[in-house]
């Protein structure tokens, strides 16, 4: 008896010695705490600040919060993720960025940090990056509801932030509430789902079977199927949301088989796309149109189900067929490659992000976020996409090559909007392969 | 020399819980902005391990409803943030949670043993994917904005949150109820014919450790900008609540905070330090403690360190 | 009606898949009273493998089930050999052991699924392999959930044979009735234990290898397939076999009738029917 | 006066009566054995008393209230205290919290912490384990835990006792310490039933003895009738 209350007695000494611990190394990596408070409040500024003493730096320091492991990991490992790679490693290989302040090229370092796929410690280590690590630039979170959950805060330390993976109409209403958060990727309203339906529309579309992930971007694309199919005469004879987490939707093919509809649209990830390729193919349901996505515009769709992509419909930005310049942004990212980590609707998006901030960088001449915020929020640029700008934050809808792409011949084409397209859509899709 | 050493020996213990609360309770003083907000996330594990401890490891009911109840309080924030001042949020998160708790602690706390470990693991996913229906099919949100709030005030909450729940736990230990959760523990049957009320007892005590889940998921919202139901509603947290309590030690009043606080860091360590093996490192931490030292770490702290300090201090 | 037909016979397909991943974590369960939480992580070494085959040789997924099963039989075997029957060693009660073995199956599912991500990247995989309608009673199938189900009932079936009339397989059940008084009938506990997890590991990579026929495979696929195997272990009573096999039929042919007419409550629906058994009678269909 | 009066009580497990139309009385101050081969239903007897099974049909008075559905708590309060056929101490507590928790849950009358301890040591001391109140429960004897069990019942200040099998697997030493203490719960005041095997002991001990078989009481009277009585000779050397 006596003996247990001694150890415990120590015992509590090393629970006390472990906070201790913790603490101290808590405060390790950063500065003396004076310092902080006044680091936060100069947050905005605080490229600026080292005015005081001569500029000296000899790297940009980026930093980000991603999805290494977890149900994500699959989103971002394939779209951000090779492009901020790429980007980084040709940077480098010119020897950085010039910025006039310092007189030279800097370099980019990057600092990843996983956020195993939740929202609280994406939040968590986005400050860490601003409070403790002081990166120089924030480069975005993976998946519309990151953003959602990340903008706020680049926001509140003045930090500028160019999106990749996600985006939603309802962001619209919130960026001219926050002047640093700038949106590349498109979403449902404004591009794509008006010009899906104009296209097969015109095609003789006149029913179409709606599902749906329910989630923000399932919500929010169903939503402008909605408004955009019956304004092109295009009758929604069903509409179905899909719980995340479930892998067999035979049940609802066969509910939309039931009402043979021209055009069938799911509106999910490749979780839900994938499983649904094959089992409208095992059902023998073979609709005019049909319209999935983010998943069909990946390389991996097509090295899964082969020539079963023949006509299948899906989100696109671009097609090396468009521009040198894109032939050559595709030749960069894919040649040597494996066909899976292909992109065809994000990467140009992301590239050209990116290469916004670089020439803002330049143009600005200093790290300074505010100075580089106003550059990129008025000015144009050259990307891969051509001349590039924003919009009221969101990328111009002049900018986009390319809405609405359809597997022919094994290359995922452009076929809407027609002045963009590189082949002809062709409706309705041809058969599944038999055998 | 005898007794003054034994009268040190006794005022040990609270003086170090009070340096140590002396020490928390300055931190946003000294320590840097991230710091307090890394040392939130920690005491946030703390108060879901602790909480869990409260209940489940008197009985031996392995719940894992605890994500059930920091999603409550998370959308509980999520939906009146704004309308309501922080602090009655978070009681009404409190409340919402004692009051899930209390109903699911009333019809299913007959369940022995496994049974009980999987519909309370059942009922963190029949809300998630209740709420989200509801979210979808009736207001046509799936996520939600959560008010901010500032980092040091939370901080500040949590800490609070968790000094009155370690006070709460510590004091049940030593009452009536304390001695009924342990008799129960031991053997239901035996407790019930000892005068002991057993279902009230244990719906109350589970109730009450819902109460500090609840509070933490409002507060922690504030610092997540936007939930989902997915978001909100993570069996994770609830796994995570009792690897981190089991990886401490149960036997032993410190362990489940040990546990948190180490499961936590290394967490934290291991995401930025090393981005693409943290789940490898993480997973073979926890195997090769629970091989090794199957009381958890605590095991650590009596026996081979303190006995070797003890060796090297004995000749001197 | 033929619609309804589909449904249903839509349902036993996908039901039958439910029923081989229970299968294995019941008989992990029920027997070795590991709650493997890593079950979903062997059913994605399965699927990832058999992907692997499939797109580098070109070797038939069912051919692969050569590799995987065995493989994951051994891992399985070795794993329990190794750390749960130390953990059994270390626990003073079956309560202790009970939580340290899920803490350790929970460190397990971080390690696999880890060394997965390393091996084969993150990227979501597929493959369409005979995903071609076949008429049944009028209803088209895909020739892949036929195959799929006809795989399950044979290995379901042929591991009851096997539990029923083998040696092996006796000395399991007596296990699974008291470990105490199997082993003063002579049986070896300890390996009978790590037999239990092997052939549970073993049916989780053979599920794995049939659902890589028709669902995407990815290095986090695992937890939902494990969550839905404790659905179904639960639906079926903890530790029956046939049970287990009965509650993924059941499972299935739900899931399959709400999906039909509101798929956004078929998750609502499983775990409504969990919690409900649960409180009406815990024991499961097939339960004492 | 009558503490305890049951009429009729039944219980069935699905088609089969486990117990079956027992009527018994058992009078304030009396030490009363229940005796029966196995599967008599004399623990099920026990389990229906105190409120752990619920009867099919019949009812259960007791100090002229009805008991009949109430919860086990409630029957401890009540004053009936129990122990069990294969014990159930709370084996990670000290022998001396069993007895507290006895103490502070049992009595009605909201005792204090310090009138608990002192009840609990008190109560140590009169089954004879003041020697081993420190140690865990389950590092005692069989024939210690035996005892602990009664002492945590006699905790909750019980007018009736039910003792289920004290002295199975304890020897003949022991067995008679076990007599003693009977004999010792009766004088302090507390009326006992009693289920017992060693048919030496309970012959001694007992005013009157209730046989049970197969769910039925056959016979009831003296030990001295009993141990004549042809009908239980018979279920006895029938066995």
């Amino acid at each position: 008896m006596k003996a247990k209350r001694l150890t415990r007695r120590e015992f509590l000494g090393v629970t006390a010695a472990t906070g201790a611990g913790l603490a101290l190394a808590g405060c390790k990596p950063s500065v003396p705490a004076t310092e902080a408070p006044a680091a936060t409040q100069a947050a905005p500024t605080k490229a600026a600040a080292p005015t005081a003493a001569p500029p000296t730096k000899d790297k940009i320091v980026v930093g980000m919060s991603r999805p290494l492991t977890g149900a994500l990991v699959a989103i971002g490992d394939s779209a951000f993720g090779p492009i901020s790679k790429a980007f980084v490693e040709e940077v480098n290989a010119a020897g950085g960025i010039e910025v006039a302040e310092y007189g030279k090229k800097l370099p980019i370092e990057t600092i990843i940090y996983d956020d195993t796929s939740d929202v609280g410690t994406m939040t968590r280590l986005t400050e860490k990056l601003i409070l403790e690590d002081k990166v120089d630039f924030l480069w975005p979170a993976c998946g519309t509801s990151f953003i959602y959950a990340q903008a706020p805060l680049a926001e509140k330390y003045g930090y500028l932030l160019i999106t990749a993976e996600g985006g939603a109409s309802t962001i619209r209403e919130m960026l001219p509430s926050m002047p640093h958060v700038f949106v590349t990727l498109s979403f449902s309203d404004w591009y794509q789902l008006p010009v899906f339906a104009e296209l097969v529309a015109k095609a003789g579309a006149k029913t179409a079977f709606v599902t749906y992930i329910a989630d923000l971007h399932g919500i929010e694309y169903s939503g402008s199927a909605g408004i955009e199919f019956p304004k092109n005469g295009i009758d929604i004879v069903g509409l179905r949301s899909l719980p995340p987490d479930m892998t067999d939707f035979s049940e609802v093919i066969r509910a939309a088989q039931a009402t043979n509809p021209d055009v069938f649209c799911l509106f999910g990830y490749p979780g839900q796309i994938m499983p649904t390729v094959g089992t409208c193919m095992g059902l023998g349901f073979n609709p005019k149109a049909w319209l999935g996505g983010p998943g069909v515009n990946f390389g991996f769709f097509h090295t899964a189900f082969g020539p079963a992509v023949e006509g299948i419909m899906g989100f696109d930005g671009y097609s090396p067929k468009q521009s040198p310049a894109l032939k050559e942004l595709a030749d960069k990212l894919y040649t040597g490659k494996p066909e899976d980590i292909q992109d065809w609707w994000g990467h140009p998006f992301y590239w050209a992000g990116l290469q916004i901030w670089k020439q803002a960088i330049e143009k600005a001449g200093s790290l300074d976020q505010e100075a580089i915020r106003n550059i990129v929020a008025t000015e144009h640029f050259e990307t891969v996409l051509g001349d590039t700008w924003f919009d009221k934050g969101l990328l111009a809808k002049e900018c986009h090559m390319a809405e609405i792409g359809q597997w022919q011949n094994g290359v995922f084409e452009v076929v809407g909007p027609v002045e963009h397209a590189t082949a002809e859509v062709v409706y309705p899709k041809p058969d599944w392969p038999t055998g | 020399m005898q007794t003054g050493k034994a009268s040190w020996l006794r005022l040990r213990t609270p003086v170090l819980w009070l340096a140590l609360l002396a020490a928390m309770g300055t931190l946003s003083l000294y320590a840097s902005p991230y710091t307090v907000i890394m040392v939130t996330n920690i005491l946030m594990y703390v108060i879901l391990t602790v909480s869990w401890v409260l209940f489940s490891a008197p009985t031996g009911y392995i719940s894992l409803a605890t994500a059930a109840f920091f999603g409550v309080g998370i959308y509980t924030s999520a939906t009146l943030g704004g309308q309501l001042p922080l602090p009655l949020i978070i009681l009404t998160a409190g409340v919402a949670s004692f009051v899930l708790a209390a109903l699911v602690g009333a019809l299913t706390l007959r369940l022995k043993g496994v049974y009980f470990a999987f519909f309370t693991f059942g009922l963190v996913e029949l809300i998630k994917h209740l709420l989200l229906w509801y979210e979808v099919s009736v207001t046509g949100v799936r996520g939600r904005f959560v008010v901010s709030a500032d980092n040091v005030t939370i901080y500040y909450i949590i800490l609070g949150i968790l000094v009155i729940l370690l006070l709460t736990s510590y004091l049940i230990r030593r009452s009536r109820v304390g001695l009924a959760l342990q008799a129960i523990g031991e053997g239901e049957d035996a407790a019930a014919h000892t005068g002991i009320n057993v279902s009230a007892v244990k719906t109350f005590v589970f109730a009450l450790s819902a109460v500090f889940a609840g509070a933490a998921g409002a507060a922690m919202a504030t610092r997540w900008g936007y939930v989902d139901p997915y978001i909100a509603f993570d069996y994770l947290f609830s796994f995570t609540a009792v690897a981190m309590a089991v990886f401490g030690g149960l036997g032993r009043f410190e362990g489940p905070i040990l546990g948190a606080v180490v499961f936590a860091f290394l967490r934290e360590l291991l995401i930025t330090r090393f981005p693409y093996v943290y789940m490898l490192v993480m997973g073979s931490v926890l195997v090769v403690t629970i091989l090794y030292l199957p009381q958890g770490l605590v095991q650590l702290a009596q026996k081979s360190t303190w006995r070797r300090l003890r060796g090297h201090r004995e000749p001197a | 009606m033929e619609t309804f037909l589909g449904v249903v016979i839509g349902g036993l397909l996908i039901g039958g898949l439910y029923a081989l991943i229970a299968m294995g974590l019941s008989l992990q369960y029920g027997v070795a009273r590991v709650l493997n939480v890593s079950h979903g992580e062997f059913i994605m070494l399965g699927a990832l493998t058999t992907w692997s085959l499939y797109t580098a040789f070109h070797i038939n997924p069912l051919l692969s089930l050569a590799v995987c099963g065995p493989a994951a039989f051994a891992l399985g075997y070795v794993l329990h050999r190794t750390v749960y029957r130390r953990i059994l060693a270390t626990s003073p009660s079956p309560g202790v052991f009970e939580s340290n073995s899920l803490l350790a199956s929970f460190g397990l599912l971080f390690v696999i699924q880890n060394v997965a991500l390393i091996a084969w990247g993150a990227n979501t995989r597929g493959y369409s392999y005979l995903a071609v309608p076949v008429s049944l009673f009028g209803v088209l199938f895909g020739a892949n959930q036929l195959l799929t189900l006809g795989c399950a009932l044979v290995v379901g079936v042929a591991f009851y044979v096997f539990l029923a009339r083998t040696r092996v397989g006796k000395a399991i059940r007596a296990a699974a009735q008291d470990s105490t008084s199997a082993a003063l009938m002579g049986v070896n506990i300890n390996s009978v234990l790590a037999l239990c997890f092997g052939f549970g590991a073993a049916l989780a990579a053979i599920a794995g290898m049939l659902i890589s026929m028709c669902y995407p495979v990815t290095p986090v696929m695992g937890i939902p397939y494990t969550i839905i195997a404790m659905i179904v272990v639960v639906l079926g009573g903890l530790g029956s076999i046939p049970g287990s096999f009965l509650g993924g039929l059941v499972l299935g042919l739900i899931g399959s009738l709400v999906t039909y007419i509101e798929p956004s409550l078929t998750l609502v629906a499983y775990y409504l029917i969990f919690a409900l058994l649960l409180l009406v009678k815990p024991t499961g269909i097939m339960g004492r | 006066m009558s503490l305890l009066e049951v009429e009729g009580i039944t219980k069935n497990f699905g088609g089969l009566a486990a117990v079956s139309h027992v009527d018994l009385r058992v009078d304030e101050g009396e030490v009363v054995g229940l005796i029966g081969p196995n599967g008599a239903g004399k623990t099920t007897l026990f389990n229906l008393l105190s409120g752990a099974l619920k009867p099919s049909s019949g009812a259960i008075r007791f100090r002229d209230e009805n008991i009949t559905g109430l919860k086990p708590h409630q029957i401890c309060h009540k004053g009936l205290a129990r122990t069990f056929q294969s014990v159930k101490v709370f084996g990670g507590m000290t022998a001396s919290q069993n007895v507290l928790a006895g103490a502070i849950f049992g009595d009605r009358g909201q005792m204090s912490p310090k009138q608990a301890g002192k009840e609990a040591a008190r109560l140590l001391e009169f089954v004879g384990l003041s020697a081993v109140a420190a140690a865990p429960a389950r590092d005692l004897t069989l024939a210690n835990q035996k005892r602990l069990e009664v002492a945590r019942a006699l905790a909750t200040k019980p007018n009736l006792l039910l003792i289920d099998e004290l002295m199975a697997g304890l020897n003949p030493t022991e067995v008679a310490q076990a007599m003693d203490l009977v004999a010792a719960i009766r004088k302090q005041g507390t009326t006992v039933l009693i289920i017992e095997h060693v048919m030496k002991a309970i012959m001694s001990i007992c005013d009157r003895i209730l046989v049970l078989h197969h769910g039925e009481k056959i016979a009831e009277g003296t030990p001295q009738e009993i141990a004549t009585s042809r009908t239980v000779v018979e279920v006895y050397l029938g066995e």
